[in-house]
């Protein structure tokens, strides 16, 4: 599929249109629908058609297995740190009122942080799992090639 | 009349429902098996959103002009559960993988009692 | 003068024996000192306690709060007391026997033999001084499973097969049946501790009774009540120590120990008579009486015939209980002392038989009274006093287990006893009939002697014993009278 | 009908396709229902990621799925009585889209009516994703999370060639499916 | 900071640190922070307990109040469940670091990462006061039991896995609909708010429904009798490991979420009077019972057997809770908590045979007794107690079941019971039979005692064994509080 120059052409116009709808869908999310997750996802809609295009060892130059593993870690542990802070600044877990002192703009602020949070962790696993699939298959071929000179 | 039609709604999610279960219990095929399990949550989820409707409603997003909102909670019941159904089913396509892997098959009914040694020498004993 | 240790202490000591034993893993002679100890040391916290309580003092105390309002207690009473004078002498006796055949016999693994052993002792202390139904199932229990591992002691598959009865038939008489009866009075009594009298009598109907009382007759299955009195037979596949721990020591009398106290103490004497079952209880043990002692005649193994005949005379005792009289009751109560101190020297005398000439037999015992005179001599004591021939303790007992059914008018029972008595003769004598008056089979070794002293001077000391009570049969009499004051 | 043809056909792909399918609809529905964020949600996840999982998977196992011999008729009665149950609790729903519904009187009505002057976000759904139900929200990362690591722990395992002598399939298409499939039944 | 505050982080504490263990990369680590947070959970759990006896602790998440937030509530009932679960989980963690360096040799963060998730899963369902969340907890705590399981050496653990995942989403999917109806009928989520509002349309179809699919739902997870077949192969093939901590966590926390539903969701007089409740739970667990403890007698593969018995001793607690008295609920908590107890330890005992020998099956297990002696002694002693021997934590259960059984008049189950009990002494019998009572076998290899990494925790279970089995005082006490609060104060009970 690499090779199809149309393809190519294409994706190099659609997918920074599709990055940027995901950070659209991630920083809008109180005013329209959409939010963290569905950012996540589209986010890593894009990339994944990167690989299918450019082909996997392509795309994982540009966001390493290892970092996806780490932000996917680091997404969640962003959502917890911030109800941990409601909590440091004299509230209850997940309480976003004591993070600013405009009420309005405290929730806005947690909502947005911990919203972002869910969407680093949700792309970043996604394109993690596509991974490790896609990486099966090139792990048996070889497997398979291994085999067929052993016989 | 109006009570066919008010539950034509949930009469679809029980139809849709019932092809998923079936689908679960009754497929061999892994894949198949994984497919309808989201085919028996989806129904489920439209079971909820459909709690949340109401007639003449809209979406709920403050807006303008606009008095009446349908009911936002289920919508984040089923987008929470939506999130928990797609889980499932990467685990479960990736156990599917490893099963291909270790079985050569992934349709289950091939599986399970051949090498069961458990049970064939419980056999052997009660031949004994 | 004897110090006075309290009674939890006196139940631990065998407890405390079997971890030294265990822990002398491996070093015989370090072993050995053990066992003696701790028997030494049981049998004179026992003497320590008789004369205090001859005194008139009584002791009773809470060791432990296993469930709320539930606690295990001990506390000594008489027939306690003659159930711990009992094993806890036996114990010193059956100590040196069992380290001269063990060592003998080249068995091995000997330190978890003399552990369990001694955690059996420890047990049948916990039974004997049991304050309440709790306390006295959970001794029982520890009972069961400790013998265990000592009837499958030799591992064999013949071995295992015997211990699986023992154990199955023990614990699921004392599970099915014990438990739930015991569960049962606690709900409709609010209350199992034992009481003199009985505490049953106001609080239950005699129908009601009567259901408890048939669930904890066939619940005390080491009591041996026909038919579960198959797991008796099958331990005859274990060491003769074991079985003489089994049919005198500890085991069958803790079953009987029990179900005169469950007379006594739960139901009560007068109660018991209201009730309508006892005499269906009374009427199996009649049977199993003498049923067993005619499968006995039958038997040619010695070791076997000698269980049935256990089996029999265990009924004599539940018989006793049933009967609710005082008369009977006390018969039954030194009926165990002198069957303990009989079987115990039928039994020693069968293992050093068969230590010496590798015989289980009853028809290849012929003219071995002349090479093992000693041997054949105490057997024949022990038989005498099984039966109850002066002059030996057994009189006494079957005496007043025979003046109790006069006195109840129980004419059935009356000629049971009659029966059984004839029959023991008829199995009982037979051996020694053999070994002293006929002669050595032709071709026959020559070279047969007298066991190891230290398995001859135990069954002397025991036949002796069994004479001794004869004279002295005042001292479980008294004792069992005082249950009644 | 949709549903129907996907548990019908045995074609894997044919199924992951129609399933996209379905899976659109459905999102097409919820917005019927007013449901845009979910909308978006099952769009993206069972038309996209689903879907894109399936064929992964597809290219490494047997397109086909195996015929199976007739109807499970303990599954039908199972599922039959399911459906029973269902309809007969169906019965008793309130009606469908009715203001007055429970549901839309008692907790609902609050985050329609407080949500903007609590915090100010006129999306109502993600006022109570984020904030007045946010430990589900972050129960649901932490789900998304468990099923990252656990897909990366199966499938970080190298393959290896099992001693029983089975040979992982090549990609889909090829043209020794159907013998590789005659082997798997042995 | 008083305890209420505490109170969450029994959970978010695992559930965070979750996060950084699977990013630590070796084995000392990962196994040292997952085991701190654990630790800490676990004594959080123990200090909440005490707290809770009395009064009902709530803690509304991001401060909004309860129907509109989502509030964490525990009482004397939940409470024990999550200190038996937090402590069990720190035992189970004591037995792990040599067993897991063997089956997972590399990337062992993941794999703790996993646990910890399954385990904050787990203590969520126990606290939560939200029947949604309870959902999203329960998926947690699934998705990581999946791929527990599926690290299993055998292959069988990825298809004991793949069928888990199966029945587990069906499970959860039948609860999802239970809670959907319930939704649609009260309009809350919240459990207690839902009682509250419930009566008033108790009498429809849809809430009875609701009731059936929750109980079937929960059921699946609980692995009560028709619903079993997925925990015999998992908790066989799933690393020993994990079946230590599923044998001793998992099944009690469906079954509390079940008392929950049945009796604080819907109150006592409703569940069991609408619907045939308690005769439907009282055959299913005399079946579950009956055949989890008649198939265990025949199994070979050890921790087969023992996962059988689990299946026959979940029928005990659910025998307890049908009977809905008083007496039956505590002996339910009570066997709950008792049945931890004894399974850990003999989950332990059997991997450190496999550990040490790589097999658990009957036959190589032959005279292993005098080679491994701590080992089995364990065994024996654990196996003692889960037949119900006094003086063990099994003694315990059994007293307060039978007692219960008797106070209802139901001689029959009486019978049952200690039946089922003979059965369980066939099935350790055979164990201790082979291991002390026969020689080992030449064709199989010597081994030694295991390392004291792997004795001293099983040691410890099985002193707790007979800790509880003596003094029962905090046990039973506790699981009467739970009773308790789940009867609701003044119901004595309603026996069909």
């Amino acid at each position: 599929m690499s090779d199809n120059g149309i393809l190519r052409v294409v994706a190099r116009f659609l997918i920074p249109l599709i990055m940027l709808f995901g950070l659209y869908i991630q920083f809008h999310g109180e005013y329209s629908p959409g939010g963290g997750f569905q950012a996540g996802v589209v986010f890593a809609a894009g990339w994944i058609l990167f690989a299918l295009i450019y082909g996997l060892e392509d795309a994982l130059k540009v966001i390493p297995q290892r970092a996806m593993y780490v932000l996917a870690a680091a997404g969640v542990l962003l959502y917890a740190a911030v109800g941990l802070l409601g909590v440091a600044m004299g509230g209850r877990y997940l309480d976003f009122y004591p993070l600013l002192d405009s009420p309005h703009a405290a929730q806005q602020l947690g909502i947005i942080t911990v919203e972002f949070g869910v969407g680093v962790t949700v792309a970043t696993v996604v394109m993690l799992i596509f991974t490790m699939f896609a990486r099966r298959k090139s792990e048996w071929k070889a497997i398979l090639e291994e085999g067929d000179e052993e016989t | 009349m109006s009570t066919v039609l008010s539950f034509f709604n949930y009469w679809v999610v029980v139809a849709l429902m019932m092809i998923g279960f079936y689908c679960v219990i009754a497929r061999g095929n892994m894949i198949k098996k994984i497919m309808g399990l989201n085919l028996f949550q989806t129904s489920v989820f439209i079971l909820f959103v459909t709690s949340g409707k109401v007639t003449g409603g809209s979406t709920p997003i403050l807006r303008e002009g606009v008095e009446l909102y349908s009911n936002p909670l289920p919508h984040v019941i089923v987008l929470t559960a939506i999130v928990v159904g797609v889980a499932i089913t990467a685990v479960g396509l990736a156990l599917a993988v490893r099963i291909q892997e270790a079985y050569g098959t992934i349709e289950d009914d091939h599986l399970g009692d051949d090498d069961d040694d458990e049970r064939l020498a419980l056999e052997a004993r009660q031949r004994r | 003068m004897l110090p006075q240790i309290s009674l939890a202490g006196i139940v631990l000591i065998p407890f405390l024996g079997a971890v030294a034993i265990a822990l002398a893993a491996g070093r015989a002679r370090l072993r050995n000192i053990f066992c003696w100890a701790s028997s030494i040391i049981f049998l004179l916290a026992v003497l320590g306690q008789v004369a205090p309580f001859l005194e008139g003092e009584t002791s009773r105390q809470v060791a432990w709060q296993l469930l709320p309002e539930l606690t295990i207690a001990f506390q000594l009473e008489p027939l306690g007391l003659v159930f711990l004078l009992l094993s806890s002498s036996l114990w010193l006796l059956a100590t040196p026997y069992a380290i001269g055949y063990m060592a003998h016999g080249g068995y091995t693994n000997l330190s978890r033999f003399f552990a369990c052993y001694a955690i059996a002792l420890g047990a049948a202390a916990g039974i004997a001084l049991a304050d309440n139904l709790l306390t006295m199932f959970v001794f029982y229990e520890i009972l069961s499973v400790s013998t265990y591992p000592l009837v499958a002691h030799t591992g064999t598959s013949k071995a295992r097969r015997g211990a699986r009865v023992y154990l199955a038939l023990l614990l699921m008489t004392s599970i099915c049946f014990w438990l739930p009866a015991m569960i049962w009075v606690w709900a409709s009594t609010g209350s199992i501790d034992f009481a003199a009298g009985g505490i049953l009598e106001g609080q239950v109907s005699p129908a009601v009774a009567g259901w408890m009382l048939v669930l904890f007759m066939f619940g005390t299955g080491k009591a041996a009540l026909m038919p579960f009195h198959r797991w008796l037979p099958a331990a005859m596949v274990a060491p003769t120590p074991v079985s003489a721990l089994l049919h005198a020591v500890a085991v069958v009398k803790a079953g009987v120990f029990v179900v005169l106290k469950l007379a006594l103490y739960v139901f009560g004497i007068d109660f018991l008579r209201e009730i309508p079952l006892t005499d269906f209880v009374l009427y199996v043990a009649a049977f199993t009486m003498l049923a067993a002692s005619l499968i006995a005649m039958h038997q040619d193994n010695l070791k076997a015939r000698l269980a049935y005949s256990t089996v029999s005379q265990l009924s004599y005792i539940v018989v006793g209980a049933m009967l609710a009289t005082q008369v009977a009751a006390i018969g039954g109560g030194m009926h165990m002392v002198m069957h303990g101190y009989g079987k115990i020297t039928l039994f020693f005398c069968a293992g050093a038989i068969y230590l010496a000439s590798k015989k289980t037999l009853v028809s290849e015992l012929d003219g071995l009274g002349r090479r093992m005179p000693f041997t054949m001599g105490a057997f024949l004591l022990g038989a005498l006093c099984v039966i109850g021939i002066p002059p030996l303790g057994g009189l006494w007992s079957k005496w007043h287990l025979v003046t109790g059914a006069f006195d109840a008018g129980h004419g059935i029972v009356l000629v049971a006893f009659l029966v059984s008595t004839l029959l023991n003769i008829a199995y009982l004598l037979p051996p020694v009939l053999r070994a002293f008056l006929k002669p050595l089979p032709a071709g026959e070794s020559s070279s047969i002697k007298e066991a190891p002293w230290l398995c001859v001077v135990p069954l002397t000391l025991t036949a002796a014993g069994a004479i001794a009570l004869f004279f002295f049969a005042g001292i479980p009499y008294g004792l069992m009278e005082a249950v009644f004051e | 009908m949709v549903a129907v043809a996907i548990v019908r056909v045995r074609d894997l792909f044919a199924a992951a396709m129609l399933f996209a399918i379905y899976s659109l609809l459905s999102a097409a529905l919820f917005t019927v229902l007013d449901a845009g964020d979910v909308a978006l949600t099952e769009a993206a996840v069972g038309a996209g990621i689903s879907t894109i999982l399936v064929l992964a998977v597809l290219a490494l196992a047997r397109r086909f799925e195996h015929p199976t011999g007739g109807h499970n008729l303990l599954a039908l009665a199972v599922v039959f009585i399911t459906g029973a149950v269902l309809i007969y609790a169906t019965l008793d729903l309130p009606e469908y889209g009715l203001p007055d519904n429970p549901a839309q009187v008692h907790v609902g009505p609050h985050y329609i009516e407080h949500s903007y002057s609590d915090m100010g976000v006129p999306n109502m759904v993600a006022a109570v994703l984020a904030s007045y139900r946010s430990i589900d929200t972050m129960g649901e990362a932490f789900v998304i999370f468990t099923a990252g690591l656990a897909v990366f722990a199966l499938l970080s395992v190298r393959p290896r060639r099992r001693e029983a002598g089975i040979v992982p399939r090549r990609p889909p298409r090829d043209s020794e499916d159907s013998d590789q499939g005659d082997k798997a039944d042995e | 900071m008083n305890i209420v505050d505490l109170m969450p982080f029994s959970v978010l504490v695992p559930l965070i640190a979750s996060a950084v263990v699977a990013m630590l990369p070796g084995r000392t680590l990962p196994w040292a922070l997952t085991f701190l947070a654990t630790l800490i959970s676990a004594v959080i759990a123990a200090l909440v307990l005490p707290a809770a006896t009395d009064v009902t602790l709530s803690y509304p998440f991001g401060n909004w109040p309860p129907p509109i937030g989502i509030e964490y509530r525990v009482d004397a009932a939940n409470a024990f469940v999550a200190l038996l679960v937090s402590g069990m989980a720190t035992l189970a963690l004591l037995w792990a670091p040599i067993s897991v360096n063997r089956e997972v040799p590399k990337r062992q963060g993941p794999f703790y990462a996993l646990f910890l998730l399954a385990l904050s899963g787990l203590l969520g369902i126990t606290l939560t006061g939200d029947a949604f969340n309870v959902f999203v907890f329960l998926e947690i705590s699934s998705l990581a039991t999946y791929a527990l399981v599926a690290y299993g050496s055998d292959r069988r653990a990825l298809l004991a896995a793949f069928r888990y995942l199966i029945m587990g989403t069906i499970g959860a999917t039948f609860l999802l609909i239970g809670i959907a109806f319930l939704y649609m009928m009260t309009g809350t989520l919240n459990m207690a708010d839902m009682a509250e509002r419930l009566p008033e349309v108790r009498d429809t179809r849809s809430v009875r429904a609701a009731l059936a699919f929750i109980i079937v739902g929960l059921g699946l997870k609980l692995a009560l009798l028709p619903l079993h077949l997925w925990l015999p192969n998992a908790y066989a093939y799933a690393p020993n490991f994990v079946t230590i901590f599923l044998a001793g966590t998992a099944t009690k926390v469906a079954l509390y979420v079940m008392l929950r539903f049945i009796f604080t969701v819907f109150a006592p007089d409703y569940s069991f009077v609408v619907l045939p409740l308690a005769t439907v739970l009282m055959v299913l667990a005399v079946a579950g019972m009956f055949a989890g403890s008649w198939v265990a007698m025949f199994q070979v593969h050890l921790k087969r057997m023992l996962a059988y018995s689990s299946v026959a001793q979940v029928g005990y607690m659910v025998l307890g809770v049908s009977l809905v008295t008083a007496a039956g609920l505590t002996a339910a908590f009570l066997h709950l908590f008792n049945h931890a107890l004894i399974k850990t330890a003999l989950f332990m005992a059997i991997g450190t045979v496999m550990y040490q020998t790589g097999s658990a099956k009957i036959d190589d297990l032959r005279g292993l007794g005098r080679q491994m002696p701590w080992t089995m002694t364990a065994f024996a002693l654990a196996g003692l107690s889960i037949i119900g021997v006094p003086t063990t934590a099994g003694f315990i259960s059994k007293w307060y079941l039978i007692l219960a059984a008797v106070e209802s008049g139901a001689w029959w189950l009486v019978g049952l019971i200690v039946l089922t009990s003979m059965m369980a002494v066939v099935y350790v019998w055979r164990v201790i039979e082979a291991a002390w009572m026969t020689e080992r076998p030449a064709n199989l290899p010597m081994v030694r005692e295991a390392p004291l990494g792997l004795l001293v925790p099983t040691w410890i279970l099985v002193a707790l064994n007979f800790y509880f089995g003596l003094d029962t005082r905090l046990t039973v006490g506790a699981a009467s509080a739970a009773a308790e609060v789940m009867l609701g104060s003044g119901v004595s009970g309603v026996n069909p």
